[in-house]
């Protein structure tokens, strides 16, 4: 199964390529441990059959399409990853017919490290019920019967059970780790500005210490910039070198976009997304 | 006895609407604490979250913004974003372990002279009654 | 006869070093293991292979000030910063101390940078030799080994029920305790690592500058500072005056040459604006120009980037490419 | 590097009261980048203010901050301070130490150390102050107003007066707006027609007012001095340059529907004007879409148009409609399948239109009467097109054909031409002279028909001549079971066995005979089995009755008619004896999981065998095509039909067309004609070498909605039947047909769904040829410099109250609707009758405040007019009728100022003997034809019940229907109730929000005549006063785009409410963000949604606020 997806997709690759109708085809091969994946970029025929496909493959790789803009490009994208296209399209940073999505339907990934490859799926798969691409021009593989999702927010209500102190306590460590390496931004397909703030020299809003409170408005502020943005694919966390958990606070908003406003990113490119629009008579505990 | 504990407020209030019902307190001689200092804006929905953070990060204990009542908007939709936007950015300080009762977001017109000080006045006391910021090392 | 201590009198001399020094060494926080000042012995980890940071913060903050201005009545005077307390690194393989050999040579040439020196002064390397490299080191290749005591103070090498202690240096015999004592005991042989094509990698890249390799290389780099933070020789910083609460002071924080403004200039030129002109920096700089100017190579061989490289952009393989490249170009 | 100056103002002892000045302006001093700091009594006063422009001469100060009032108060007054010193007037700030400090607290430590702090706020902003700059734009002086009641034709009139031009839009058909529908106006009592025509009369001859009606406002964009303006013209219909007004048109529109400018009391026509003093005087048609019983039909014949034709007794013309489609209304109002009446909406009230006898009707009507022969239409073309097949499709291509001109020549291999129509289909369902008589008919339309002429090479047409060939061969073969027997004598095949019967053979049938199959054919063997004498006839079908695909009606025949129908049953031998037919064995079958037809599968019960004795079967499972008689090389789908491409019905021979049942397979006469025509339109194209496909299969546009209000229920006409009795050994027709009474009776249920039937009797008497039912709406787009909102109100509706009977009795009314009785030009000719039952009313209630103040339906203010119109309507039902009683139920009166209002209400009561009653009402009900109002006289605190003939409802108004959409539109404010928002309630009551758009009238709130008036004049000067000037000033306040920041993602251009920000192409290629300064207003919401931060705002920049913030505590 798992060697007949790479196939597939490679076959692909081989036809879009010779075809020209892309330069470059983005997928993902094996890395150099033997046992994970990395991302592939395929320019002609004779490197299709590195392209792999399995569980290993958790790597977002529509964040690279932001390179080749003027280019034509398939990517390989997974049901999360193909929320970042909508996304991207929605914020007109893509091109739709320069973009060929050779979707796969997913029956999620397994947590990796260097060298490891875990037995179990991801925590966010497990709880995914998006097994299909939400977009895509060609698809491989198949979904998996659908189940019921489980409490999705378990962690988030957890966190939100605490008191404020020990929540303060909590982030304050999580924080104070940070060393500001932006490896969360960098691979977040949300986080494409030329100039981020967080490096801005006029106006100084942050400086360049690496140090509790600039790291706090730091990752505040980027949680805060993918609001009705985070496509959930998890890239932050998994990249992060100091394991601080991004991703409990994506989602957290994620929540509260879904319960104010009934949005859910990157499940269409035309959609508008929460903070371009709003409505009269909506109660948001503001004001009120 | 102790000096009662004095939190430290930035208040972004909106032109038309905000800034000139604290006026309106003034003109009027209603009394309300001194803690709060007053940043003019065009609107509530010109209000950076980053310009919350950072009088956050700057010491205050306690920020407010108020604009226009719904539907009175002097740019007709400029509270509504701010309402929103403010909406999440609570909601997000309060997971953070920022209580949300630390950013107040109201809505106060140029003739509510009156609701401006009992606005101050509470959020004061709620201020108070919430206690200093924990630091954040600098 | 050879130097001994056993992991009783270990203990009690770790414990009196944590009294007069700071001892930092390596322990678990959050699932992740990192040297850190420790107040009990019982935190120190031992057996371990490598630590997700490398220990040159000891002596090249992420952040720290450099110098406070002070103005009083009209007059301003620079105050700069001291390191006013002894510290004593304990458990760092030699690999890492290698690597604070290597930035020894830029930060304490002439005109040398006093802070980092005074951190390396007051600072004695007690380390541990690396019995389990990880499938990703490659020290030998870079003039290391997972025995060599050649940058430490003191090397303590696991025996029987205790270390044998070997003092490197004079500042390494003054800190040992009276409890070592003459035993006659073989220390264990150094394990395996598995080489890289390193040989003459230095005057190959002077070949390979304009192949097409780099660009296609920084293909999937996704131009975080990751590899750079985690690397025992990445020295790059970024130095900026803050003004706050009447105070102001000079600051320095780690920088990248990897992140994107890292070579802009002045009127927002940036001669290394792109990706693949920033990855291949990072290569020439530890392959190429360091050795150039240093004379050693400026990896040791760690395996930290490969570990912690979100796209698997693997060093080694690097340098067996580049090895191949080199071939294929001649000279 | 910034020189700053601080002044710091006592404001007598406003400040210095509470403020320690000298401890402030040290303190200043000390503040970074401040040069010089000083204090002032009064700064604002002239000494004042000429120390400032001293000291920034003498100091070289470039940057100014001054602790004293609000900028709200003073920042004007110092900016042209800063300006007479030659600074920029805008690097100025002021710190709030009066209004936000001293008057506001009252410790002088905790005010000192507060004004302090807001000073240093101020100097750290105003480092960051730039010099900014007003900007000046030129305007167009031409002005829009929108609504054409009486405030906007004011507005207007007053505008072009003063020799601007005007764009007056209205959406509906003339100007006049509420005031056109009032009778009189309160208190004068004066004509309210007799007043507003004059003017509306100016408006229409003014030479600088372009009056746009039947048009809406579309899209605005542009600002104030530049708007660009779409306008939506309504497709009218009618060439407005070309109307006369003559009305000829409505005189003979067979389609009429509620009037709305009577309130739905008459009936207008749906080519029509509103009322006759209408400006612009020309007509409307008013068209919806198509209607549901058109777009159903395959081959869209108009059945609301002959339907509506019937209806008036316009048979003749009637009949010319479904011939402008079709050939065939006798057969089809015979045999087809009318999937026009499943459409029907008519059917969703009670039952659908008898759409199919209808038809019929009008084709029995010409037999009867005899026709003229028809004038064969003018031979336009040289291309010979050859029709194979003289079924329905062919020949229904074949009239197509020769109506745009071709010639056209049928080849019919049997003796007698109309294919199934001749051979399938029963002599009492469709007689043989019925069909003669539509074959001739087309062949008078010049259609030349070769009979005996099998056709089995198409290259030999195609050589003598012919350009294009249709071939409409049918499935003329039946097919087979594939059981054992069943080549046994005995066994028929249904077309084969009707052939015979049809074609005059003697045929003859056993006793008892079995038909198998469930579609048609199966009914119509087994009737004419019945008819030539079985004395018993089974159908035997494999599925339910609600799966056989013949039509119900004729299943329900044949049920009478003695036909047995065996379901759930499917032959599996045909049994024999001494090669005699003796009977057939079959198996019980259950339904299982539907097929791909969608009806459920049969599946056989093992075991369930049984026999039936019978001496005849007819086998009715399928038909097929007689591949043998077809011409070879033709390409043939999976299902054995002629292979077509499905638009254009191409086959695979170029030049060669086909449809019919031979492309569907069986289906209906409908169906095969809407096959002929599509490849009559394909023909004609491939004739004249167009593209075949392009812009096909058109699909009719359905109307959206049907109104079904008040329609009162009443039973379809059913089609008068042959008795049974009388059916049996003869093959006389068994449906009667309507006579002209039923079915004009019947066509009156139509519910003219589209309202325009488009019978096109309204093109054939309009001399001026001004009727393009074919033209659709239009775009236009103006140019403007400002725009007046006069969109205006509407009485809510009444029959939304169903607690005072509104909508439930006819006799409560709507005041609008008492209002257009009264009206001498009304619907009743300015009699108030009941509308019940056409009576006097001589009781009549009045219910004040109906859904206004009322906080359930959310209109909880004041009408404003209630009390006044109820006044006027008390004294006017006295002058009708001194008879009449009114009663006046209120909740209290208001009568506002000195204009004689509260003596109206004086007079109602003391000389028109109406009698108020303070309460509100609980009920109203009815009772022996009367209303029963019963309710509570608050006054004398007892219970009230008056038994009314007329009930009025005062109900409250409310905007027009679109205000919202309009304010959106025009990016304009509105309140919840979706009234128009004013600039400021007491002092800019006709601005807006947005530069450049004014309000007049009841947009804004509900007004009466002289306010909307009043409104309308004050507008137009606010237009004028803009017109006044040559440039606008715009403030300099505005966002602006830093181009290597920006990250294309457009969020801004969401969040403006300005529509200031438009996308804009780099020169390196990358799409970003552009502020167009002169729309933008400076809200600054694009900054605050910018995440990179390429917006910025000037005066109120990040940085600026920033450096407040940092300030702060230090």
């Amino acid at each position: 199964m798992r060697q007949e997806l790479g196939q597939q997709i490679g076959e692909k690759a081989r036809e879009l390529l010779s075809s020209g109708v892309v330069e470059c085809v983005i997928g993902y091969e094996r890395a150099t441990d033997g046992v994970t994946a990395r991302p592939l970029f395929v320019y002609g025929v004779e490197d299709v059959d590195r392209l792999i496909f399995d569980d290993t493959c958790i790597h977002n790789l529509t964040r690279y399409l932001l390179n080749r803009r003027d280019k034509n490009t398939a990517v390989v994208a997974k049901p999360c990853d193909s929320r970042a296209i909508n996304l991207l399209l929605n914020e007109k940073q893509i091109e739709r017919e320069k973009v060929f999505i050779i979707g796969v339907a997913c029956q999620g990934v397994v947590e990796t490290r260097w060298n490891q490859a875990g037995e179990t799926l991801q925590a966010r798969c497990q709880l995914c019920s998006q097994h299909t691409p939400v977009v895509y021009d060609f698809l491989v593989g198949e979904a998996p019967p659908e189940q019921p999702p489980p409490e999705a927010y378990a962690d988030v209500l957890e966190m939100e059970a605490r008191s404020a102190a020990e929540r303060e306590a909590f982030w304050q460590e999580q924080f104070d780790r940070c060393i500001r390496c932006y490896a969360c931004r960098q691979v977040c397909p949300g986080c494409y500005c030329s100039e981020c703030f967080v490096e801005q020299l006029d106006p100084l809003w942050v400086g360049i210490r690496i140090a509790p409170a600039e790291n706090q408005i730091w990752n505040t502020i980027r949680a805060f910039h993918l609001v009705g943005r985070c496509i959930g694919c998890n890239e932050c966390e998994r990249v992060c070198p100091l394991n601080i958990p991004l991703s409990l606070l994506n989602r957290k908003l994620e929540k509260e976009v879904w319960e104010l406003f009934g949005f859910q990113a990157g499940m269409s490119a035309e959609a508008v997304p929460p903070f371009a629009t709003f409505e009269k008579e909506e109660k948001l505990g503001i004001g009120e | 006895m102790a000096v009662e504990y004095q939190p430290r407020m930035v208040g972004f209030l909106c032109n038309w609407c905000s800034y000139a019902g604290a006026d309106m307190a003034g003109t009027s001689r209603m009394t309300y604490p001194p803690n709060i200092r007053i940043i003019r804006v065009p609107c509530s929905g010109r209000v950076d979250p980053l310009l919350v953070m950072k009088s956050f990060e700057q010491g205050a204990d306690g920020v407010l913004v108020s604009g226009c009542h719904p539907g009175d908007c002097h740019y007709t939709e400029g509270n509504y974003h701010a309402r929103r936007r403010f909406a999440l950015l609570r909601s997000l300080l309060d997971f953070l372990g920022i209580e949300k009762e630390r950013l107040r977001v109201e809505w106060v017109s140029a003739s509510e002279g009156g609701r401006f000080k009992e606005l101050v006045s509470s959020f004061t006391e709620e201020l108070q009654r919430l206690g200093p910021r924990s630091e954040v090392s600098p | 006869m050879t130097r001994f201590i056993s992991k009783k009198d270990l203990i009690t001399w770790l414990e009196k070093l944590i009294q007069e020094r700071i001892l930092i060494a390596p322990t678990t926080k959050n699932g992740l293991l990192l040297f850190q000042p420790v107040s009990e012995v019982e935190d120190i980890v031992l057996d371990f292979q490598n630590t997700e940071l490398s220990p040159k913060e000891c002596f090249f903050s992420a952040t720290e000030t450099l110098f406070a201005v002070k103005r009083e009545d009209g007059r301003t005077e620079l105050v700069p910063a001291t390191v006013d307390r002894d510290t004593v690194l304990f458990g760092l393989h030699p690999c890492d101390a290698m690597g604070m050999a290597i930035n020894d040579k830029p930060f304490l040439a002439e005109p040398a940078d006093t802070l980092y020196g005074q951190h390396r002064a007051r600072t004695t390397l007690i380390g541990l030799p690396c019995s389990k490299p990880t499938t990703e080191c490659f020290c030998t290749s870079m003039g290391g080994g997972p025995h060599d005591p050649t940058h430490l103070d003191v090397l303590l090498t696991e025996a029987e029920d205790g270390y044998i202690v070997q003092a490197v240096t004079g500042k390494g015999e003054e800190i040992l305790p009276s409890s070592v004592v003459e035993r006659e005991i073989v220390s264990p042989p150094p394990p395996s690592v598995e080489p890289v094509p390193a040989a003459g990698i230095s005057e190959v890249m002077e070949r390979v500058f304009e192949a097409p390799y780099w660009s296609r290389l920084a293909d999937r780099c996704i131009h975080c500072n990751i590899c750079a933070y985690v690397c025992p020789t990445c020295y790059c910083f970024d130095v900026r005056d803050y003004a706050n609460g009447g105070r102001i002071e000079r600051v320095r924080s780690w920088e990248s040459c990897q992140s994107p403004g890292f070579t802009r200039i002045a009127g927002g030129y940036d001669p290394r604006s792109s990706k693949g002109a920033r990855l291949r920096q990072r290569f020439y700089h530890k392959l190429r120009y360091f050795p150039q100017e240093f004379g050693a190579l400026g990896c040791v061989g760690c395996g930290r980037c490969i570990r912690a490289c979100p796209v698997n952009i693997d060093i080694r393989e690097v340098i067996s490419d580049v090895q191949k490249l080199g071939a294929k170009i001649g000279t | 590097m910034a020189r700053i100056g601080v002044f710091i103002c006592h404001c007598g002892t406003n400040i210095a009261g509470t403020v320690n000045i000298p401890e402030v302006v040290e303190a200043a001093k000390k503040m970074p980048q401040v040069v010089y700091a000083e204090d002032n009594r009064f700064t604002c006063s002239e000494p004042g203010q000429a120390s400032i422009r001293e000291a920034i001469k003498e100091y070289q100060l470039n940057r100014v901050v001054i602790g004293a009032c609000s900028p709200r108060m003073h920042e004007s007054t110092f900016r042209r301070t800063l300006a007479e010193a030659g600074l920029n007037p805008y690097l100025l700030e002021m710190g709030n130490i009066r209004e936000h400090c001293s008057w506001a607290h009252t410790d002088k430590g905790a005010a000192t150390e507060k004004a302090i702090d807001l000073l240093k706020m101020a100097v750290a902003r105003v480092a960051w102050h730039e010099p900014l700059f007003p900007r000046q734009t030129g305007l167009t002086k031409r002005a829009l107003v929108i609504g054409g009641g009486i405030a906007g034709i004011q507005a207007s009139l007053d505008i072009a007066d003063a020799g601007y031009e005007v764009v007056l839009v209205e959406r509906e058909p003339s100007i006049g707006g509420r005031m056109a529908q009032l009778d009189k106006t309160f208190p004068t009592l004066d004509c309210s027609a007799c007043i507003l025509t004059p003017r509306m009369t100016q408006v229409g001859q003014h030479p600088n007012i372009k009056l746009l009606s039947y048009s809406e406002l579309d899209e605005v964009s542009g600002y104030v001095g530049n708007f660009k303006v779409k306008i939506r013209r309504k497709a009218r219909y009618i060439d407005e340059t070309k109307c006369t007004g003559c009305g000829e048109c409505a005189t003979v529109c067979p389609v009429e529907v509620e009037s709305e400018f009577n309130e739905g009391l008459g009936k207008r026509k749906a080519a029509y004007i509103p009322f006759p003093q209408a400006v612009p005087n020309k007509y409307v048609i008013d068209k919806r879409g198509y209607p549901p019983c058109r777009v159903a039909c395959p081959a869209g014949v108009n059945a609301q148009g002959y339907v509506a034709l019937i209806s008036q007794g316009k048979f003749k013309e009637a009949l010319e409609v479904v011939r402008r489609t079709m050939p065939f209304p006798a057969v089809c109002g015979r045999v087809c399948n009318h999937p026009c009446e499943l459409d029907c909406e008519r059917g969703t009230v009670d039952e659908p239109i008898a759409i199919r006898a209808l038809k019929r009707f009008i084709a029995d009507y010409e037999l009867k009467a005899g026709r003229e022969k028809p004038t064969p239409p003018s031979r336009t073309k040289e291309e010979k097109v050859a029709i194979i097949g003289s079924g329905p499709a062919g020949l229904a291509c074949a009239y197509d054909l020769v109506r745009e001109g071709y010639p056209v020549t049928v080849f019919e291999a049997l003796p007698q031409p109309g294919g199934l129509l001749r051979y399938g289909i029963p002599e009492y369902r469709l007689p043989q002279e019925v069909l003669d008589d539509e074959i001739k008919y087309i062949q008078e339309m010049g259609v030349e028909i070769r009979t005996n002429s099998p056709v089995k090479d198409l290259g030999q047409i195609f050589n003598q001549g012919y350009g294009a060939i249709f071939l409409g061969t049918g499935a003329p073969t039946s097919q087979k079971m594939g059981i054992p027997g069943e080549d046994a004598p005995g066994v028929r095949h249904a077309l084969d066995f009707l052939r015979r019967v049809n074609a005059g053979e003697k045929v003859t049938v056993g006793d008892r005979v079995a038909v198998i199959g469930g579609g048609n054919a199966a009914i119509d063997a087994s009737r004419v089995a019945l008819r030539l004498g079985a004395k018993e006839v089974f159908i035997v079908y494999r599925r339910s009755r609600a799966e056989m695909p013949a039509q119900k009606t004729e299943i329900e025949e044949a049920e009478r008619e003695g036909v047995k129908i065996n379901l759930l049953a499917a032959p599996t031998k045909v049994l024999t004896r001494d090669g005699k037919l003796t009977g057939i064995e079959c198996i019980r079958m259950e339904l299982g999981e539907p097929d791909a037809s969608g009806r459920r599968r049969p599946i056989p019960v093992k075991g369930s065998e049984f026999t039936m004795d019978v001496d005849n079967v007819i086998i009715a499972v399928g038909q097929a095509l007689d591949k043998e008689a077809l011409p070879k090389d033709l390409a043939y789908t999976a299902w054995g039909t002629l292979q077509v491409e499905q638009t254009t019905l191409q086959t695979n021979i170029d030049g060669v067309f086909a449809g019919g049942d031979a492309v569907s397979g069986p289906a209906g006469v409908i169906e095969a004609i809407a096959a002929g025509k599509e490849a009559a339109i394909s023909i004609d194209r491939y004739l004249r070498g167009l593209d075949l496909a392009e812009g096909r299969p058109q699909a009719l546009k359905k109307v959206e909605k049907v109104s079904k209000e008040g329609v009162e229920t009443k039973p379809r006409k059913s089609m008068p039947l042959l008795d049974v009795g009388k059916r049996g050994g003869s093959l006389a027709e068994v449906e009667l047909g309507f006579d002209e009474k039923t079915a004009i009776e019947e066509a009156n249920r139509c519910l003219s769904c589209a309202v325009c039937s488009d019978c096109r009797e309204c093109e054939k008497v309009c001399e001026a040829e001004a009727i393009y039912h074919e033209r659709g709406e239009e775009l236009i787009e103006e140019e403007v410099g400002a725009i007046i909102v006069a969109s205006g109100v509407k009485p809510l509706d009444h029959t939304l109250f169903p607690e005072y009977g509104g909508g439930k009795y006819a006799d409560v009314i709507g005041a609008l609707q008492l209002e257009r009785m009264m009206s001498a030009a009304g619907p009743t000719g300015g009699e108030v009758l009941r509308p019940s039952n056409g009576a006097h009313p001589k009781t009549v209630v009045f219910i004040s405040c109906v859904g206004s103040r009322d906080e359930r339906t959310g209109k909880d203010y004041c009408s404003r007019v209630c009390c006044m119109y109820m006044a006027k309507h008390a004294i006017l039902l006295k002058e009708h009728d001194p008879e009449t009683q009114s009663y006046i139920f209120y909740t209290d009166l208001r009568g506002p100022g000195g204009k004689m209002f509260e003596q109206f209400m004086w007079r109602a009561e003391r000389k028109a003997g109406a009698i108020y009653l303070r309460g509100r009402i609980s009920d109203v009900y009815q009772k022996d034809g009367r209303l029963m109002v019963s309710g509570e006289d608050q006054e004398r605190n007892e219970p009230v019940e008056i038994a009314a003939d007329l009930v009025v409802l005062a109900t409250g108004l409310m905007p027009s229907d679109g205000a919202a959409e309009l304010a959106r539109t025009l990016n304009i404010s509105y309140d919840v109730k979706n009234f128009m928002l004013e600039a400021h309630p007491k002092l800019r009551p006709v601005e807006t929000n947005t530069d450049g758009i004014f309000l007049a009238g009841a947009a804004v709130a509900p007004f009466d005549i002289p306010e909307c008036v009043a409104q309308g004049g004050g507008a137009a000067a606010k237009v004028l006063s803009l017109f006044g000037h040559d440039t606008i000033t715009t403030e300099p306040t505005t966002a602006m785009v830093d181009a290597l920041r920006c990250i294309g993602c457009l969020l801004c251009t969401q969040v403006c409410p300005f529509s200031a920000i438009d996308p804009e192409l780099t020169r390196d290629g990358r799409t970003i963000a552009a502020i167009n300064e002169t729309l933008c207003k400076g809200c600054g919401l694009c900054v605050a949604a910018c995440r990179p931060g390429a917006v910025n705002l000037r005066g109120f920049s990040d940085q600026q606020l920033l450096a407040e913030v940092k300030s702060l505590w230090q």
